[in-house]
């Protein structure tokens, strides 16, 4: 009865386009902003944080990303873990380079130096597709992995080859280094998370989305009506990087701290996103969050019922872990390949004609 | 507002549920899955193993019980931070990750929140110096050490030079691999061997063209900083091309019977280093026995029992123990908190006498802690795998590190930690 | 006769790499068969091998599997069968059981996957690997495993003797590699005569060439799809039993499949032939990369330069090395 | 060949102007197999031009290569007074020639509104930054277009599936919507690639309807391939026929019915 949109005329193509054109919605979706910003700070201790919130909001940004080349531009990528390092050691880069620059910044630039190195592996694309386009992007995986691994500039030298983040603040607060807050290290993240999702959904929905649908959809239709596919695929490969990279930046210095290369970006984290958009929702803002929240959530709640509940040995549940994840992806992939997007879209719809469903 | 929200922070965390600070809590950040799991497996069996002896045996330390609380990291990062932050709260005294990735990820964390963190021949090097890093101890001996160490044998071998002997450093290219290079660069100028450096990625299964390179090169010597399944093939591939295996030197991670074994007879003569005991012949064994194992209170498979990671495991364990106890001397009461504990850290003195108490003589080096050395003696010995006989053989005494060349490059990396996080180095009398 | 060092050592890394690049190929071929008959891309093939070698060993070794699960559920300690089988009893069994995995895989994940688009099959390949891994682990324990089949390894005396005899420097090859390289003619020799002369094979050869009209003269798809799994699962038992005898069985087995993703650019993932000779290009071309460019750029080079390698060949040539010009309709 | 200047008007008072499009002497070839060889015809502005002929005729490679996405080994494509040089399918696109595909070429993930707003592609300026923000053009252009768009549905009377996915539609409303999208584009050209394939009678006569007031009302030059030849003679000024990728006949319908070749080729005499 609450949740309908009878009645919720509107009267330009403006208000039409809107993102949340039932206004329940709205409420709903300014009620959840306004809890995770003025609520939850208070409310998060340090393992809420550092191993739910923080990892999610992080992964929901890499999951926007990749979802914009996967799920709106339809070119499947592998090498998001790489991407990530990009962004993590461009952001090194930048900050002991430039320590009096506000670490927003180098944020910011390292997605914009990954969206550089996002393109140039992209330029196959135009030649490459399908299956042959995702092992490719691999090359970019592995290749980058060894680059920072190999080259010593890119770690300043450092003995052991790890970066690691000094503190940086914003306004005076501490986000990285040893001694942040958890609400600090946390409304970084969100701050991202909120504005570059609101950018995804903007330029998902104007003429640049549209432009990524048609090249996924039929690429060769969208070349005769009059789309450029490389411009609109290196668009693609540049906007997904640009949020890759400032996941990984964030990865590496609001999360973790201190990351060596091939552990932290190898092909697992990779999989892991493209996992997360698969079960959230191919060509979905609100999918990627949903994939992100599961991906990061279910092995915590694992580990909760079968070690800590059940008192299992902590390597059976690991491996009983692998199986539930692998058969989720199949069960998605089978019963709801529009992720659990789909599933919210049609209980949604459900909801508007509740309780008269006829 | 900074206080409200410690206020609530802390009230949702009651409401979150903080189990009672009752025993003595040790967080064990296992990995028993993974690239790694082979060797993870019995450190963690044997880290869990010895403090139910002592739960069994003496009904604790000092009469306070403890609780050992383990989870799987699967030597990731990310879920290293996640089991940290779950033990954390729970009154963890000492966390001990076996993994230099998640040590590097906790040195902040640990030194933010007061609890020490100690890392076993492993993990930062420069965290020797206890100056700068309070909170973080690598005794009894670092991977500098172990460059060091392996150099002294060779030298002890050729008549105390090693002028014009080509010596090939084959390691894991990461952070861990990289370790080594210089300290081994430095000495290679002050013993002038030449050294090669021959890296292999991960996992490192295919190893052809590094051996090739082995066979062409010539070696005098092989030095080998490998860790998972690059271990077996470095060995069969080192039996393959029939190197002298007794010139072939592995770190103490290269050296366990999984390691080995793989290879069967090709394997014999390799050597390697350890700092904890060799062998199932300690009295302790009897213990663990009778109160453990025919109990059926021993963790994991049980199968492990005697071997060189198992032996790891509760070496480490041990120190953690003795710790705790000079901890309780220390503070004058048997629940000690982390930073009590990280004073009986600092306090602790490894003698054979302590060792030889607790059913390990000769186990591991005599060492002592200090405030400014958080790394003990850094010795380490030499042992030789007999593939007859399925058994590691110690070779040599204990020898030590040459700190004359060490030390400068713990102080300096150490600086630059120091300068990178703003950290004033402490003074240490 | 008298060549330069450097020639000969060349020489040497060349015949290694063509050698490994038949162990890649092994692996490769499990990938085509399947991608020939019904189009997936299975990224499993990896995976398949580290359970085929795992369940080998486990069956060998009279392991009891899901012990710890059981123990978990239960209570119950088991500790074994207390059984050592001869290698190739052991074999069989494994065989079986991979077939009984292609039924399973056919029943509960390709059957409802019909007509969804490449993409979606790939990416439910990756899950089944997720699934398979942990299922492997859970069954068999996670601990390292010595593959023992019987496998000679070491340097081949005759090839050193008679290297040195000729050149004066004798050419190391693993015994393991020249089984490796008879195995892998002996599989594909069968299963070109399999395709060729039995009645299931020639109906797999009239669903690789045309779904439809092999629909249409009665081909039952579902079969067909058993048939190709099962034999993939053969083919990942024997890569598995080759690779883990070179390193063991544990997780890190599974990886090889990324060693096989750029023979498979190379190749195309059409084509047997492809597949043999993009191993080989693979196999030769990292071993020489890795002997002159390595040194220069600091070595370890292997992870990616076939990735690179098989990149920037498909951005001159798309189809791939035997695939034929593709026409773009519409 | 043809008279280029002059503006004829036809019967229905319809002005036919001057040569939009003129294809000399155009061979295509696929290997060693030709599909096109030596054709030459022109297209006029505001007439209805017909291409047909029997079942591997080479209609279809002839649109592909008005609508670049093939480009001939031999022969000149003139459009609009100037010479085209080999150009990328998207650029002839921006040139303002759009197309509507035989085996219906729609996006399947959007929605019918989203698929005919790709149409208006080539004219959408607004940046990447502008539209991340959706700030200063990319909100004014995103509502100006809709408003081009929302004409061409009421046009089309397509209104009630605005929103629906279009994998969802009938094959008949999946055509609409394909000539909805090439509308869209307001294309000097309009390529129709079997438009009435597949159709029933009552589905002909609506996209007959369309197809004459789209002509009438908008004076959009329409090229077209199709096989139901009464619907070809009612519908086009003049027909190219086309048979084993050479050209039989050119001329206004009545002249094409009285071409001896044509009849040959309609009536399979066999060629020698």
């Amino acid at each position: 009865m609450f949740y309908r949109e009878a009645g919720d005329f509107k009267t330009s193509y403006r208000d039409d386009g809107q993102t949340f054109p039932i206004r329940f919605d709205r409420y709903r979706y300014y009620a959840v902003l306004v809890f995770g910003f003025v609520v939850l700070p208070f409310l998060l201790n340090d393992y809420w944080t550092n191993a739910v919130f923080v990892p999610f909001l992080i992964y929901a940004i890499a999951a926007i990303g990749l979802n914009i080349l996967v799920g709106y531009c339809g070119q499947l990528s592998l090498g998001t873990g790489g991407f990530m390092a990009v962004g993590a050691y461009a952001c090194y880069k930048l900050t002991t380079a430039f320590p009096d620059v506000n670490i927003v910044f180098h944020i910011l630039g390292a997605g914009i130096v990954t969206a550089l190195v996002g393109m140039l592996f992209g330029l196959p694309s135009l030649r490459i597709k399908g299956f042959y386009l995702a092992v490719a992007t691999l090359a970019a995986q592995f290749f980058l992995v060894w680059l920072f691994n190999r080259v010593p500039w890119f770690y300043n030298y450092s003995a052991s080859g790890q970066i690691s983040m000094p503190e940086r603040t914003v306004l005076g607060i501490p986000v990285t280094g040893a001694s942040v807050a958890p609400w600090a290290g946390y409304l970084v993240c969100l701050v991202f998370a909120v504005a570059l999702a609101w950018m995804a959904r903007n330029l998902t929905r104007g003429s640049v989305g549209r432009r990524w649908m048609a090249i996924r959809d039929m690429d060769i239709a969208a070349e005769i009506i009059g789309v450029n596919p490389l411009k609109a695929k290196l668009t693609a490969f540049a906007v997904s990087s640009f949020y890759v990279g400032i996941a990984g930046a964030l990865f590496f210095s609001v999360y973790l701290g201190a990351v060596e290369v091939g552990e932290a970006f190898g092909i697992q984290k990779s999989f892991a996103v493209l996992f997360m958009i698969i079960i959230g929702g191919l060509g979905s803002i609100f999918g990627s969050f949903a994939g992100a929240a599961f991906m990061v959530v279910l092995p915590v709640m694992i580990k909760l019922v079968l070690v800590d509940t059940l008192g299992w040995p902590t390597d059976l549940g690991a491996h009983i872990q692998l199986m539930v994840v692998g058969a989720l992806i199949i069960v998605f992939l089978i019963a709801e390949p529009h992720g659990m997007a789909q599933l919210w879209r049609l209980t949604k719809e459900k909801l508007r004609l509740w309780p008269f469903p006829h | 507002m900074k206080k409200t929200l410690t206020t609530l922070t802390l009230a949702a965390g009651l409401l979150a549920g903080v189990p009672a600070m009752a025993d003595l809590v040790m967080p064990s950040l296992s990995y028993r899955t993974g690239p790694y799991a082979a060797n993870g497996i019995p450190f963690a069996d044997a880290y869990a193993d010895y403090f139910t002896l002592l739960n069994e045996r003496d009904g604790g330390i000092g009469g306070e019980k403890i609780k050992l609380v383990e989870c799987e990291t699967g030597y990731n990062t990310e879920k290293g931070v996640e089991c940290y932050e779950s033990t954390k709260g729970t009154g963890a005294l000492l966390y001990q990750p076996l993994s230099t990735g998640i040590t590097y990820q906790l040195i902040p964390k640990v030194t933010a929140d007061g609890i020490p963190m100690l890392t076993s021949g492993l993990g930062r090097t420069s965290a020797a110096d206890g100056k700068v890093f309070k909170w973080v101890f690598n005794f009894p001996a670092n991977y500098w050490d172990g460059a060091s160490i392996m150099v002294k044998y060779l030298l002890s071998e050729n008549n105390d030079s090693l002028k014009g002997k080509k010596i090939a450093l084959l390691y894991h290219n990461s952070a861990y691999g990289k370790e080594p290079i210089r300290t081994l660069q430095d000495l290679s100028k002050k013993y002038g061997f030449k050294l090669s450096l021959i890296p292999i990625d991960a996992p490192g299964q295919e190893q052809k063209s590094q051996w090739l390179q082995v066979r062409r090169e010539r070696p005098d010597y092989v030095l080998f900083w490998g860790w998972g399944v690059m271990n077996p093939v470095a060995i069969q591939e080192a039996a393959n091309i029939r190197f002298p295996m007794d010139h072939f030197i592995g770190i103490w991670w290269s050296g366990s019977e999984n390691d080995v074994k793989p290879a069967g007879a090709g394997a014999n003569g390799y050597k390697a280093l350890t700092f904890s005991g060799v062998g199932d012949g300690f009295p302790i064994y009897g213990d663990l026995k009778k109160y453990v194992y025919d109990a059926g209170k021993a963790a994991g498979a049980g199968d492990q029992h005697g071997t060189i990671l198992y032996n790891r495991g509760l070496y480490a364990a041990m120190l953690t123990a003795e710790a705790a106890k000079k901890a309780q001397e220390l503070s004058g009461h048997a629940r000690i908190t982390p930073a009590e504990m990280r004073d009986g850290m600092e306090a602790l003195n490894v003698t054979e006498d302590l060792m030889a108490k607790d059913g390990m003589p000769k186990f591991g080096p005599a060492f002592q802690v200090t405030c400014a050395n958080h790394g003990g003696s850094g010795q380490a010995q030499v042992m030789q795998w007999d593939a007859k006989a399925a058994k590691w053989n110690v070779i040599t005494d204990w020898i030590q590190s040459d700190s004359s060349v060490i030390q400068p490059l713990i102080d300096a990396d150490a600086a630059a930690f120091a300068k990178e996080n703003n950290i004033t180095p402490r003074d240490c009398k | 006769m008298v060549l330069p060092d450097t020639l000969l050592f060349a020489m040497e890394a060349a015949l290694n790499g063509l050698l490994s690049g038949v162990m890649y190929a092994l692996v490769a071929l499990g990938f085509v068969l399947i991608f020939k008959a019904s189009g997936i891309f299975n990224y499993a093939q990896g995976v398949m091998a580290l359970f085929a070698a795992l369940t080998l060993v486990g069956i060998q070794q009279g392991q009891v599997p899901f012990a710890d699960l059981i123990h978990a559920l239960t209570g119950v300690e088991m500790h074994g069968f207390g059984w050592t089988l001869p290698a190739v009893v052991a074999i069989v069994l494994t065989g079986i059981v991979m077939i009984g995995m292609a039924m399973v895989i056919e029943t509960l994940i390709l059957k409802h996957l019909v007509n969804q688009p490449p993409i979606i099959l790939f990416m439910a390949t990756i899950g089944l690997a997720y699934f398979l891994e942990g299922l492997g682990d859970t069954m068999w324990g996670s601990d390292i495993k010595a593959m023992d089949v019987g496998l000679p390894q070491g340097i081949t005396g005759w090839i050193d003797e008679s290297t040195n005899s000729l050149f004066g420097y004798g050419f190391y090859v693993d015994q393991l590699n020249i089984v490796a390289m008879v195995v892998a003619a002996i599989l594909v020799t069968a299963l070109t005569l399999f395709s060729q002369y039995s009645k299931q094979g020639r109906a797999l050869r009239a669903v690789a060439d045309d779904h439809q009209a092999a629909l249409s003269v009665g081909i039952s798809l579902r079969f067909i799809w058993v048939l190709v799994w099962s034999i993939a699962g053969f083919v990942a038992l024997v890569a598995g039993i080759m690779w883990g005898a070179k390193s063991g069985v544990q997780f890190s087995l599974s990886l090889i499949a990324l060693k096989a993703l750029p023979v498979l650019m190379l190749g195309g993932f059409t084509s047997i032939p492809g597949a043999i000779v993009g191993g080989l290009i693979i196999g030769v071309g990292e071993q020489l990369f890795e002997f002159f460019v390595g040194p220069l750029v600091g070595g370890a080079t292997e992870n990616w330069f076939a990735y690179v390698l098989a990149l920037l060949f498909l951005v001159f040539r798309p189809q791939g090395l035997f695939g034929e010009k593709i026409i773009e309709r519409v | 060949m043809n008279d280029m200047s002059q503006a004829a008007p036809t019967a229905d008072g319809r002005k036919i102007g001057g040569v939009l499009m003129e294809m000399k002497n155009i061979t295509l070839r696929f290997g060693g197999v030709k599909a096109i060889t030596d054709i030459s015809f022109d297209i006029r502005e505001g007439e209805i031009r017909a291409i047909i002929g029997p079942n591997g005729a080479g209609k279809s490679s002839m649109l592909n290569v008005i609508s670049g996405f093939y480009t001939p080994q031999e022969g000149e494509v003139w459009f609009r007074g100037q010479r085209r040089q080999p150009m990328k399918p998207y650029e002839v696109a921006r040139q303002g020639i759009a197309r509507t595909f035989q085996n219906i070429a729609l996006f399947d993930g959007m929605t019918v509104l989203d698929n005919i707003m790709t149409g208006r592609l080539t004219m959408m300026k607004s940046g990447l930054l502008a539209q991340a923000l959706w700030w200063g053009r990319a909100e004014a252009e995103e509502v100006a277009h809709r408003a081009q768009v929302e004409k061409i549905i009421d046009f089309l009377e397509i209104q009630a599936i605005r929103k629906t996915p279009v994998g969802r539609l009938p094959y008949g409303l999946k055509k609409r919507v394909e000539l909805a999208r090439a509308l869209a584009a307001e294309p000097k050209l309009l390529l129709l690639d079997e438009p009435m394939a597949g159709m029933n009678v009552e589905e002909k006569e609506d996209m007959s309807r369309f197809i004459l007031d789209v002509n009438d009302e908008f004076g959009t030059t329409i090229a077209l391939i199709e096989h139901d030849m009464g619907v070809v003679m009612d519908l086009s000024d003049r027909v190219v026929v086309m048979d084993y990728g050479k050209k039989i006949g050119d001329g206004t319908p009545a002249e094409v019915r009285a071409n001896q070749d044509v009849i040959d080729a309609y009536l399979g005499v066999a060629h020698d």
